[in-house]
Protein backbone atom coordinates (compact mmCIF):
# COMPACT_ATOMS: atom_id res chain seq x y z
CA UNK A 1 0.00 0.00 0.00
CA UNK A 2 2.94 2.38 1.02
CA UNK A 3 4.22 1.97 -2.29
CA UNK A 4 1.26 2.56 -4.04
CA UNK A 5 0.92 5.94 -2.36
CA UNK A 6 4.85 6.67 -2.95
CA UNK A 7 3.85 5.87 -6.53
CA UNK A 8 1.34 8.06 -7.07
CA UNK A 9 3.02 10.58 -5.19
CA UNK A 10 5.42 10.87 -7.82
CA UNK A 11 2.83 11.04 -10.48
CA UNK A 12 1.37 13.86 -9.36
CA UNK A 13 5.07 15.45 -8.99
CA UNK A 14 5.33 14.80 -12.43
CA UNK A 15 1.99 15.96 -13.19
CA UNK A 16 3.02 19.30 -11.61
CA UNK A 17 6.24 19.32 -13.63
CA UNK A 18 4.46 19.38 -16.60
CA UNK A 19 1.87 22.06 -15.61
CA UNK A 20 5.22 24.03 -15.61
CA UNK A 21 4.84 24.48 -19.25
CA UNK A 22 1.62 26.48 -18.53
CA UNK A 23 3.52 29.35 -16.47
CA UNK A 24 6.21 29.29 -19.09
CA UNK A 25 4.19 29.95 -21.71
CA UNK A 26 1.06 32.46 -20.44
CA UNK A 27 -0.30 34.15 -22.46
CA UNK A 28 -2.03 35.66 -19.78
CA UNK A 29 -0.91 36.36 -16.33
CA UNK A 30 -4.82 34.67 -15.11
CA UNK A 31 -3.26 31.60 -17.23
CA UNK A 32 -0.36 31.95 -14.84
CA UNK A 33 -2.27 31.94 -11.91
CA UNK A 34 -4.71 28.97 -12.78
CA UNK A 35 -1.80 27.01 -13.12
CA UNK A 36 -0.30 27.32 -9.83
CA UNK A 37 -3.51 27.45 -8.19
CA UNK A 38 -3.40 23.44 -9.95
CA UNK A 39 -0.28 23.57 -8.82
CA UNK A 40 -1.50 24.51 -4.65
CA UNK A 41 -3.77 21.36 -5.06
CA UNK A 42 -1.43 19.02 -6.55
CA UNK A 43 0.76 20.02 -3.62
CA UNK A 44 -1.79 19.14 -0.78
CA UNK A 45 -2.26 15.70 -2.64
CA UNK A 46 0.91 15.02 -3.01
CA UNK A 47 1.43 16.23 1.01
CA UNK A 48 -1.69 14.01 2.15
CA UNK A 49 -0.27 11.11 0.14
CA UNK A 50 3.47 11.37 1.70
CA UNK A 51 2.07 11.66 5.35
CA UNK A 52 -0.04 8.05 4.38
CA UNK A 53 3.24 6.65 2.85
CA UNK A 54 6.45 7.94 5.60
CA UNK A 55 3.70 7.86 8.93
CA UNK A 56 4.82 11.42 9.70
CA UNK A 57 0.92 13.18 10.32
CA UNK A 58 2.48 16.62 10.92
CA UNK A 59 2.97 16.46 6.74
CA UNK A 60 -1.02 17.22 7.12
CA UNK A 61 -1.25 20.20 8.98
CA UNK A 62 1.64 21.97 5.94
CA UNK A 63 -1.22 20.52 3.68
CA UNK A 64 -3.91 22.68 5.53
CA UNK A 65 -1.58 25.54 5.74
CA UNK A 66 -0.92 25.01 1.85
CA UNK A 67 -4.46 24.58 1.29
CA UNK A 68 -5.42 27.78 3.53
CA UNK A 69 -2.34 29.78 2.05
CA UNK A 70 -3.06 29.15 -1.99
CA UNK A 71 -6.73 30.85 -1.53
CA UNK A 72 -4.90 33.93 0.42
CA UNK A 73 -2.83 34.26 -3.05
CA UNK A 74 -5.34 33.83 -5.63
CA UNK A 75 -7.45 36.69 -3.47
CA UNK A 76 -4.48 39.07 -3.38
CA UNK A 77 -4.09 38.25 -7.25
CA UNK A 78 -7.71 39.08 -8.06
CA UNK A 79 -7.94 42.15 -5.76
CA UNK A 80 -4.90 43.51 -7.23
CA UNK A 81 -6.56 43.68 -11.25
CA UNK A 82 -9.48 45.07 -9.72
CA UNK A 83 -7.95 47.84 -7.96
CA UNK A 84 -5.53 48.96 -10.75
CA UNK A 85 -8.53 49.17 -13.01
CA UNK A 86 -10.13 51.23 -10.22
CA UNK A 87 -7.43 53.64 -10.22
CA UNK A 88 -7.53 53.75 -14.31
CA UNK A 89 -11.35 55.18 -13.69
CA UNK A 90 -9.98 58.03 -11.50
CA UNK B 1 6.47 37.32 -15.26
CA UNK B 2 7.13 36.80 -11.68
CA UNK B 3 4.69 33.75 -10.96
CA UNK B 4 7.74 31.49 -12.67
CA UNK B 5 9.94 32.33 -9.63
CA UNK B 6 6.97 32.20 -7.35
CA UNK B 7 5.72 28.71 -8.61
CA UNK B 8 9.47 27.79 -7.84
CA UNK B 9 9.20 28.90 -3.93
CA UNK B 10 6.13 26.58 -3.50
CA UNK B 11 7.74 23.67 -5.00
CA UNK B 12 10.64 24.48 -2.75
CA UNK B 13 8.68 24.31 -0.03
CA UNK B 14 8.10 20.82 -0.52
CA UNK B 15 10.99 19.43 -1.46
CA UNK B 16 12.44 19.89 2.10
CA UNK B 17 10.08 18.09 3.68
CA UNK B 18 13.04 16.32 5.62
CA UNK B 19 12.41 19.25 7.80
CA UNK B 20 8.88 19.40 8.71
CA UNK B 21 8.81 22.75 10.69
CA UNK B 22 10.55 24.31 7.94
CA UNK B 23 8.17 23.52 5.40
CA UNK B 24 5.36 24.47 7.13
CA UNK B 25 7.02 27.90 7.77
CA UNK B 26 7.99 27.85 4.12
CA UNK B 27 3.71 26.57 3.21
CA UNK B 28 2.89 29.82 5.30
CA UNK B 29 5.27 32.43 3.99
CA UNK B 30 6.49 31.41 0.72
CA UNK B 31 3.01 30.09 -0.61
CA UNK B 32 1.08 33.28 0.40
CA UNK B 33 2.89 36.34 2.24
CA UNK B 34 5.50 36.93 -0.09
CA UNK B 35 3.39 36.14 -2.91
CA UNK B 36 0.55 38.37 -1.50
CA UNK B 37 3.28 41.26 -0.86
CA UNK B 38 4.89 41.29 -4.54
CA UNK B 39 1.63 41.31 -6.34
CA UNK B 40 0.44 43.90 -3.88
CA UNK B 41 3.88 45.89 -4.25
CA UNK B 42 3.48 45.53 -8.65
CA UNK B 43 -0.09 47.04 -8.01
CA UNK B 44 0.85 49.54 -6.56
CA UNK B 45 3.69 49.97 -9.00
CA UNK B 46 1.54 49.99 -12.08
CA UNK B 47 -0.77 52.73 -10.89
CA UNK B 48 2.42 54.65 -10.20
CA UNK B 49 3.58 54.06 -13.36
CA UNK B 50 0.47 55.02 -15.27
CA UNK B 51 0.24 58.65 -13.42
CA UNK B 52 3.82 59.59 -14.47
CA UNK B 53 6.46 58.91 -17.49
CA UNK B 54 9.71 57.03 -16.55
CA UNK B 55 13.26 59.01 -17.91
CA UNK B 56 14.65 57.41 -20.08
CA UNK B 57 18.28 55.67 -19.15
CA UNK B 58 20.73 55.79 -21.76
CA UNK B 59 20.04 51.96 -22.73
CA UNK B 60 23.51 49.47 -23.20
CA UNK B 61 23.77 48.09 -26.61
CA UNK B 62 22.72 44.60 -27.01
CA UNK B 63 25.85 43.84 -27.53
CA UNK B 64 27.73 44.71 -24.52
CA UNK B 65 24.66 43.12 -22.17
CA UNK B 66 25.41 40.12 -24.19
CA UNK B 67 28.73 40.20 -23.83
CA UNK B 68 27.95 41.23 -19.75
CA UNK B 69 25.69 38.25 -19.52
CA UNK B 70 28.31 35.67 -20.65
CA UNK B 71 30.63 37.53 -17.81
CA UNK B 72 28.45 36.87 -15.45
CA UNK B 73 27.66 33.34 -16.29
CA UNK B 74 31.07 32.17 -16.05
CA UNK B 75 31.84 33.68 -13.41
CA UNK B 76 29.03 32.07 -11.42
CA UNK B 77 29.88 28.99 -13.19
CA UNK B 78 33.02 28.76 -11.32
CA UNK B 79 31.59 30.07 -8.08
CA UNK B 80 29.07 27.19 -8.71
CA UNK B 81 31.93 24.52 -9.33
CA UNK B 82 33.66 25.48 -6.33
CA UNK B 83 30.62 25.58 -4.25
CA UNK B 84 29.94 21.63 -5.10
CA UNK B 85 33.27 20.89 -4.21
CA UNK B 86 33.30 21.84 -1.30
CA UNK B 87 29.44 20.36 -0.67
CA UNK B 88 30.86 16.88 -1.84
CA UNK B 89 34.04 17.01 -0.36
CA UNK B 90 32.24 17.15 2.95
CA UNK B 91 32.29 14.21 4.91
CA UNK B 92 29.45 12.10 4.52
CA UNK B 93 27.54 12.24 7.92
CA UNK B 94 28.74 15.45 9.81
CA UNK B 95 27.56 14.85 14.11
CA UNK B 96 25.88 17.89 14.23
CA UNK B 97 24.38 18.91 16.97
CA UNK B 98 21.14 16.35 17.46
CA UNK B 99 22.52 14.05 20.69
CA UNK B 100 23.47 17.29 22.74
CA UNK B 101 19.76 18.49 22.02
CA UNK B 102 17.78 14.97 22.69
CA UNK B 103 20.37 14.81 25.64
CA UNK B 104 18.82 17.86 27.04
CA UNK B 105 15.01 17.87 25.71
CA UNK B 106 13.18 16.87 28.55
CA UNK B 107 14.69 19.47 31.06
CA UNK B 108 13.17 22.22 28.12
CA UNK B 109 9.28 21.77 28.60
CA UNK B 110 8.48 20.87 25.19
CA UNK B 111 8.50 17.93 22.98
CA UNK B 112 9.67 19.29 19.99
CA UNK B 113 13.43 19.50 19.59
CA UNK B 114 13.12 22.30 16.70
CA UNK B 115 11.05 24.46 19.63
CA UNK B 116 13.23 23.79 22.25
CA UNK B 117 16.03 25.34 19.75
CA UNK B 118 14.04 28.09 19.08
CA UNK B 119 13.03 29.54 22.50
CA UNK B 120 14.66 27.57 25.17
CA UNK B 121 18.76 26.75 24.29
CA UNK B 122 18.87 29.67 21.68
CA UNK B 123 16.51 31.73 23.09
CA UNK B 124 18.33 34.77 22.53
CA UNK B 125 18.84 34.85 18.92
CA UNK B 126 14.62 34.44 18.97
CA UNK B 127 14.30 37.34 20.64
CA UNK B 128 16.61 39.79 18.52
CA UNK B 129 14.45 38.18 16.06
CA UNK B 130 11.40 39.54 16.69
CA UNK B 131 13.05 42.80 17.21
CA UNK B 132 14.11 42.65 13.60
CA UNK B 133 10.56 42.07 12.46
CA UNK B 134 9.20 45.16 14.75
CA UNK B 135 12.72 47.26 13.31
CA UNK B 136 10.89 46.41 9.74
CA UNK B 137 7.89 47.18 10.29
CA UNK B 138 9.39 50.77 12.16
CA UNK B 139 11.37 51.21 8.82
CA UNK B 140 8.44 51.00 6.69
CA UNK B 141 6.12 53.06 8.55
CA UNK B 142 8.75 55.86 8.52
CA UNK B 143 8.56 56.18 4.93
CA UNK B 144 5.27 57.77 4.72
CA UNK B 145 1.30 56.58 5.62
CA UNK B 146 -0.43 54.19 3.26
CA UNK B 147 -1.98 55.59 0.71
CA UNK B 148 -5.93 55.16 1.30
CA UNK B 149 -6.84 54.09 -1.92
CA UNK B 150 -11.03 53.90 -2.41
CA UNK B 151 -11.36 50.50 -2.60
CA UNK B 152 -13.05 48.78 -5.03
CA UNK B 153 -16.34 46.43 -3.63
CA UNK B 154 -15.20 43.34 -2.66
CA UNK B 155 -18.16 41.77 -4.05
CA UNK B 156 -20.79 39.16 -2.50
CA UNK B 157 -18.28 36.24 -3.11
CA UNK B 158 -15.30 37.55 -1.60
CA UNK B 159 -17.04 37.93 0.90
CA UNK B 160 -18.42 35.52 2.04
CA UNK B 161 -15.38 33.46 0.90
CA UNK B 162 -13.33 36.21 3.50
CA UNK B 163 -15.94 35.51 6.74
CA UNK B 164 -15.34 32.34 6.09
CA UNK B 165 -11.86 31.59 5.79
CA UNK B 166 -10.40 34.57 8.17
CA UNK B 167 -11.85 32.19 11.43
CA UNK B 168 -10.65 29.70 10.18
CA UNK B 169 -6.97 30.55 9.62
CA UNK B 170 -7.21 31.79 12.95
CA UNK B 171 -8.12 29.00 14.90
CA UNK B 172 -5.43 27.30 12.67
CA UNK B 173 -2.61 29.90 13.76
CA UNK B 174 -4.02 28.83 17.68
CA UNK B 175 -3.96 25.22 16.48
CA UNK B 176 -0.39 25.89 15.27
CA UNK B 177 0.37 27.52 18.16
CA UNK B 178 -0.55 25.11 20.78
CA UNK B 179 0.68 22.52 18.51
CA UNK B 180 4.23 23.35 18.56
CA UNK B 181 5.02 21.95 21.93
CA UNK B 182 5.62 18.46 20.73
CA UNK B 183 4.99 18.55 17.13
CA UNK B 184 6.30 20.38 14.20
CA UNK B 185 4.41 24.06 14.43
CA UNK B 186 5.37 27.21 17.11
CA UNK B 187 4.94 30.95 17.32
CA UNK B 188 6.34 31.82 13.80
CA UNK B 189 4.79 29.77 11.21
CA UNK B 190 1.58 30.35 13.58
CA UNK B 191 2.40 34.14 13.51
CA UNK B 192 2.89 34.01 9.51
CA UNK B 193 -0.92 32.01 9.18
CA UNK B 194 -2.33 34.56 11.51
CA UNK B 195 -0.41 36.91 9.04
CA UNK B 196 -2.35 35.47 6.66
CA UNK B 197 -5.71 36.17 8.14
CA UNK B 198 -5.00 39.95 8.23
CA UNK B 199 -3.90 39.62 4.72
CA UNK B 200 -7.01 38.72 3.72
CA UNK B 201 -8.68 41.07 5.67
CA UNK B 202 -7.25 44.30 4.38
CA UNK B 203 -7.56 42.66 0.82
CA UNK B 204 -11.24 42.24 1.12
CA UNK B 205 -11.25 46.12 2.15
CA UNK B 206 -11.81 45.34 6.02
CA UNK B 207 -9.66 48.30 7.81
CA UNK B 208 -9.32 48.30 11.58
CA UNK B 209 -11.41 50.88 13.04
CA UNK B 210 -9.80 54.43 13.33
CA UNK B 211 -9.90 54.44 17.05
CA UNK B 212 -7.64 51.21 17.21
CA UNK B 213 -5.57 52.45 14.93
CA UNK B 214 -3.46 53.99 17.43
CA UNK B 215 -2.29 53.12 20.82
CA UNK B 216 -4.51 49.71 20.64
CA UNK B 217 -2.65 48.47 17.58
CA UNK B 218 1.02 49.56 18.89
CA UNK B 219 0.40 47.73 22.06
CA UNK B 220 -0.17 44.85 20.31
CA UNK B 221 2.91 45.12 18.48
CA UNK B 222 5.49 45.67 20.67
CA UNK B 223 3.57 43.11 23.71
CA UNK B 224 5.50 40.30 22.03
CA UNK B 225 8.97 41.69 22.55
CA UNK B 226 7.96 42.79 26.14
CA UNK B 227 7.05 39.86 27.33
CA UNK B 228 10.20 38.22 25.75
CA UNK B 229 12.68 40.80 27.39
CA UNK B 230 10.15 40.55 30.49
CA UNK B 231 10.81 36.97 31.01
CA UNK B 232 14.34 37.60 29.91
CA UNK B 233 15.09 39.87 32.76
CA UNK B 234 12.68 37.42 35.18
CA UNK B 235 15.03 34.84 34.37
CA UNK B 236 17.96 37.10 34.64
CA UNK B 237 17.32 37.88 38.14
CA UNK B 238 16.27 34.78 39.30
CA UNK B 239 19.11 32.18 37.98
CA UNK B 240 21.34 34.89 37.01
CA UNK B 241 21.54 33.74 33.24
CA UNK B 242 19.55 35.14 30.59
CA UNK B 243 16.76 33.03 29.34
CA UNK B 244 18.05 30.29 31.50
CA UNK B 245 14.35 28.84 32.57
CA UNK B 246 14.16 26.34 35.38
CA UNK B 247 13.33 22.97 34.10
CA UNK B 248 9.60 23.19 36.32
CA UNK B 249 8.83 26.43 34.52
CA UNK B 250 10.23 25.98 30.86
CA UNK B 251 7.02 24.70 29.40
CA UNK B 252 4.60 27.48 31.05
CA UNK B 253 7.25 30.45 30.26
CA UNK B 254 8.03 29.41 26.52
CA UNK B 255 4.17 28.66 25.92
CA UNK B 256 3.53 32.42 27.15
CA UNK B 257 6.53 34.03 25.24
CA UNK B 258 5.27 32.07 22.39
CA UNK B 259 1.34 33.51 22.72
CA UNK B 260 2.68 36.99 22.89
CA UNK B 261 4.95 36.24 20.22
CA UNK B 262 2.72 34.72 17.79
CA UNK B 263 0.22 37.71 18.66
CA UNK B 264 2.85 40.30 17.61
CA UNK B 265 4.40 38.49 14.47
CA UNK B 266 0.93 38.15 12.86
CA UNK B 267 0.14 41.71 13.23
CA UNK B 268 3.92 42.86 12.13
CA UNK B 269 3.93 40.66 8.67
CA UNK B 270 -0.05 42.06 8.47
CA UNK B 271 0.87 46.23 8.82
CA UNK B 272 4.24 45.07 7.11
CA UNK B 273 1.77 44.34 3.77
CA UNK B 274 -0.52 46.90 4.43
CA UNK B 275 2.59 49.10 3.74
CA UNK B 276 3.36 52.55 5.72
CA UNK B 277 1.88 54.20 9.04
CA UNK B 278 -1.47 54.13 9.06
CA UNK B 279 -3.11 57.56 9.39
CA UNK B 280 -4.29 59.40 11.70
CA UNK B 281 -7.75 60.95 11.63
CA UNK B 282 -6.73 64.40 11.84
CA UNK B 283 -4.58 64.14 8.45
CA UNK B 284 -7.08 63.52 6.53
CA UNK B 285 -8.27 66.89 5.18
CA UNK C 1 28.46 7.98 -4.75
CA UNK C 2 26.03 11.39 -4.97
CA UNK C 3 23.89 10.97 -1.88
CA UNK C 4 20.15 12.56 -1.75
CA UNK C 5 21.23 14.87 0.88
CA UNK C 6 24.41 16.18 -1.54
CA UNK C 7 21.97 16.44 -4.55
CA UNK C 8 20.03 18.69 -2.82
CA UNK C 9 22.98 20.61 -1.22
CA UNK C 10 24.14 21.18 -5.58
CA UNK C 11 20.60 22.33 -6.19
CA UNK C 12 20.92 24.91 -3.57
CA UNK C 13 23.80 26.03 -4.57
CA UNK C 14 22.61 26.19 -7.68
CA UNK C 15 19.68 28.14 -7.08
CA UNK C 16 22.14 30.84 -5.52
CA UNK C 17 24.23 30.78 -8.23
CA UNK C 18 20.81 31.75 -10.34
CA UNK C 19 19.61 34.52 -7.98
CA UNK C 20 23.10 36.01 -7.91
CA UNK C 21 22.51 36.10 -12.20
CA UNK C 22 19.17 37.64 -11.70
CA UNK C 23 20.62 40.21 -9.32
CA UNK C 24 23.41 41.01 -11.51
CA UNK C 25 21.45 41.08 -14.92
CA UNK C 26 18.28 42.78 -14.14
CA UNK C 27 17.78 46.23 -13.50
CA UNK C 28 14.61 46.17 -12.84
CA UNK C 29 14.71 46.09 -8.60
CA UNK C 30 11.31 44.35 -8.59
CA UNK C 31 13.29 41.33 -10.04
CA UNK C 32 16.43 42.00 -8.35
CA UNK C 33 14.31 41.63 -5.17
CA UNK C 34 13.10 38.40 -6.43
CA UNK C 35 16.43 37.46 -7.51
CA UNK C 36 17.59 37.67 -3.94
CA UNK C 37 14.68 35.52 -2.44
CA UNK C 38 15.94 32.99 -4.78
CA UNK C 39 19.34 33.31 -3.11
CA UNK C 40 17.66 33.24 0.35
CA UNK C 41 16.00 30.08 -0.65
CA UNK C 42 19.03 28.20 -2.40
CA UNK C 43 20.70 29.20 1.02
CA UNK C 44 17.91 27.52 3.17
CA UNK C 45 17.91 24.85 0.81
CA UNK C 46 21.81 24.16 1.63
CA UNK C 47 21.68 24.47 5.28
CA UNK C 48 18.60 21.71 5.42
CA UNK C 49 19.96 19.45 3.08
CA UNK C 50 23.36 19.45 5.02
CA UNK C 51 22.03 19.26 8.43
CA UNK C 52 20.08 16.01 6.93
CA UNK C 53 23.23 14.17 6.68
CA UNK C 54 24.15 13.18 10.59
CA UNK C 55 23.18 10.12 11.50
CA UNK C 56 19.78 9.06 12.70
CA UNK C 57 17.44 12.39 12.98
CA UNK C 58 18.62 15.33 11.18
CA UNK C 59 19.98 18.03 12.84
CA UNK C 60 17.47 20.64 14.03
CA UNK C 61 19.73 23.36 15.11
CA UNK C 62 19.90 24.43 11.69
CA UNK C 63 16.24 24.10 10.79
CA UNK C 64 15.69 26.48 13.72
CA UNK C 65 17.93 28.90 12.23
CA UNK C 66 16.31 28.44 8.69
CA UNK C 67 12.76 29.11 10.03
CA UNK C 68 14.47 32.62 11.69
CA UNK C 69 15.77 32.85 8.32
CA UNK C 70 12.47 32.66 6.44
CA UNK C 71 11.02 34.78 8.65
CA UNK C 72 13.68 37.68 8.45
CA UNK C 73 13.21 37.32 4.68
CA UNK C 74 9.93 38.08 4.25
CA UNK C 75 10.54 41.10 6.36
CA UNK C 76 13.28 42.29 4.67
CA UNK C 77 11.28 41.74 1.30
CA UNK C 78 8.66 43.77 2.90
CA UNK C 79 10.74 46.93 3.52
CA UNK C 80 12.69 46.55 0.08
CA UNK C 81 9.41 46.68 -1.74
CA UNK C 82 8.49 49.78 0.11
CA UNK C 83 12.03 51.28 -0.72
CA UNK C 84 11.71 50.35 -3.85
CA UNK C 85 7.60 51.88 -4.24
CA UNK C 86 9.39 55.09 -2.56
CA UNK C 87 11.93 55.43 -5.59
CA UNK C 88 9.46 54.50 -7.83
CA UNK C 89 7.03 58.13 -6.64
CA UNK C 90 10.23 60.34 -6.12
CA UNK C 91 12.10 59.56 -9.45
CA UNK C 92 9.26 57.49 -11.67
CA UNK C 93 11.32 54.79 -11.80
CA UNK C 94 12.43 51.21 -11.11
CA UNK C 95 15.62 51.21 -11.83
CA UNK C 96 19.05 52.53 -9.73
CA UNK C 97 21.01 55.09 -11.63
CA UNK C 98 23.96 53.97 -13.37
CA UNK C 99 27.08 55.45 -11.28
CA UNK C 100 29.54 57.17 -13.99
CA UNK D 1 -8.59 -6.40 2.23
CA UNK D 2 -11.86 -4.98 0.37
CA UNK D 3 -11.21 -1.97 1.67
CA UNK D 4 -7.45 -1.71 1.14
CA UNK D 5 -8.35 -2.51 -2.98
CA UNK D 6 -11.36 0.27 -2.81
CA UNK D 7 -9.27 2.93 -1.42
CA UNK D 8 -6.54 1.54 -3.80
CA UNK D 9 -8.63 2.16 -6.48
CA UNK D 10 -9.70 5.73 -5.40
CA UNK D 11 -6.59 6.95 -5.34
CA UNK D 12 -5.92 5.92 -8.79
CA UNK D 13 -8.76 7.12 -9.93
CA UNK D 14 -7.87 10.96 -8.23
CA UNK D 15 -4.52 10.68 -9.95
CA UNK D 16 -6.32 10.01 -13.24
CA UNK D 17 -8.56 13.48 -12.44
CA UNK D 18 -4.78 15.56 -11.57
CA UNK D 19 -3.85 14.40 -15.34
CA UNK D 20 -7.01 15.15 -16.81
CA UNK D 21 -6.75 18.44 -15.30
CA UNK D 22 -2.91 18.93 -16.08
CA UNK D 23 -3.67 17.95 -19.86
CA UNK D 24 -6.91 19.99 -19.83
CA UNK D 25 -4.89 22.95 -18.70
CA UNK D 26 -2.14 22.76 -21.50
CA UNK D 27 -4.53 21.69 -24.25
CA UNK D 28 -8.00 23.92 -23.71
CA UNK D 29 -7.99 26.99 -26.18
CA UNK D 30 -8.59 29.90 -23.29
CA UNK D 31 -9.14 30.53 -19.69
CA UNK D 32 -12.48 29.66 -19.15
CA UNK D 33 -12.21 26.08 -20.43
CA UNK D 34 -8.77 25.72 -18.86
CA UNK D 35 -10.44 27.07 -15.50
CA UNK D 36 -13.26 24.40 -16.10
CA UNK D 37 -10.39 21.65 -16.26
CA UNK D 38 -8.68 22.60 -13.55
CA UNK D 39 -11.92 22.68 -10.83
CA UNK D 40 -12.10 19.15 -12.04
CA UNK D 41 -8.91 18.36 -10.40
CA UNK D 42 -9.50 20.62 -7.40
CA UNK D 43 -12.19 18.92 -6.67
CA UNK D 44 -12.84 15.41 -7.89
CA UNK D 45 -8.98 14.52 -8.25
CA UNK D 46 -7.97 15.79 -4.18
CA UNK D 47 -11.75 14.29 -2.89
CA UNK D 48 -11.35 11.29 -4.24
CA UNK D 49 -7.54 10.82 -2.96
CA UNK D 50 -8.91 12.17 0.63
CA UNK D 51 -11.82 9.29 0.16
CA UNK D 52 -9.08 6.77 -0.49
CA UNK D 53 -6.59 7.86 2.34
CA UNK D 54 -9.59 8.47 5.06
CA UNK D 55 -10.29 4.51 4.64
CA UNK D 56 -6.98 4.01 5.73
CA UNK D 57 -6.71 6.09 8.36
CA UNK D 58 -5.35 5.36 11.55
CA UNK D 59 -7.81 7.05 13.60
CA UNK D 60 -10.85 9.07 13.39
CA UNK D 61 -9.23 12.80 14.02
CA UNK D 62 -6.81 11.81 11.28
CA UNK D 63 -9.89 11.51 8.75
CA UNK D 64 -11.88 14.35 10.34
CA UNK D 65 -8.58 16.34 9.44
CA UNK D 66 -8.78 14.89 5.85
CA UNK D 67 -12.50 15.99 5.53
CA UNK D 68 -11.86 19.04 6.64
CA UNK D 69 -8.54 19.77 4.17
CA UNK D 70 -11.03 18.66 1.18
CA UNK D 71 -14.15 20.66 2.60
CA UNK D 72 -12.14 24.17 2.77
CA UNK D 73 -10.40 23.06 -0.75
CA UNK D 74 -13.55 22.69 -2.21
CA UNK D 75 -15.22 25.99 -0.90
CA UNK D 76 -11.80 27.77 -1.83
CA UNK D 77 -11.66 26.56 -5.03
CA UNK D 78 -15.16 27.32 -6.02
CA UNK D 79 -14.98 31.28 -4.42
CA UNK D 80 -11.46 31.57 -6.22
CA UNK D 81 -12.55 29.83 -9.53
CA UNK D 82 -15.20 32.61 -9.74
CA UNK D 83 -13.52 35.75 -9.07
CA UNK D 84 -10.81 34.43 -11.75
CA UNK D 85 -13.48 34.23 -13.92
CA UNK D 86 -14.84 37.52 -13.38
CA UNK D 87 -11.59 39.44 -13.23
CA UNK D 88 -10.87 37.53 -16.76
CA UNK D 89 -13.93 38.96 -18.26
CA UNK D 90 -14.05 42.09 -16.57
CA UNK D 91 -10.50 42.54 -18.26
CA UNK D 92 -12.25 41.97 -21.35
CA UNK D 93 -10.84 38.83 -22.32
CA UNK D 94 -13.56 37.22 -24.85
CA UNK D 95 -14.84 33.76 -24.48
CA UNK D 96 -13.07 31.03 -27.00
CA UNK D 97 -15.55 30.79 -30.22
CA UNK D 98 -15.42 28.34 -33.02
Amino acid sequence: MHTLYFAVALFLLLNLSIGMWRVFRGPTDIDRMLASQLFGTTAVAILLLLAASTQTPALRDIALVFALLAAVTAVAFVRRDTQARHDHAD
Amino acid sequence: MFFIAFGLLMALAWVRLQAPDVALAEAAIGAGLTGALLLAALSRLNSIEHTTAAPAYPQKSARALQLQSWLAMALLLILNAGLAYSILSLPDTGAGLTPLVTMQLEHSGVKNPVTAVLLNYRGYDTLLEVFVLLLALLSVWSMGTSQQQPEASPGPVLDNLMRLLAPVLILVAAYLLWVGADAPGGAFQAGSVLAAAGVLLLLSGWRLPTRLLDRPLRIVLIAGPAVFIATALATLLSSGRLLQFAPDWAGVLILLIETFATLSIGVTLAALFAGGRPHHPPDRS
Amino acid sequence: MISSANLYALTGSGLFSLGLYGLIMYAHLLRKILAINVMGSGIFLLLVALAYRSPGQPDVVPHAMVITGIVVAVSATALALGLMLKLATHSSSTQLPDED
Amino acid sequence: MLIELVSGLLILCGAVFFAAGTVGLLRFPDVYTRLHALTKADNLGLGMIVLGLMLQAESLAAASKLLLIWILVLLAGASVAQLIARSAFQKGIPPWKR
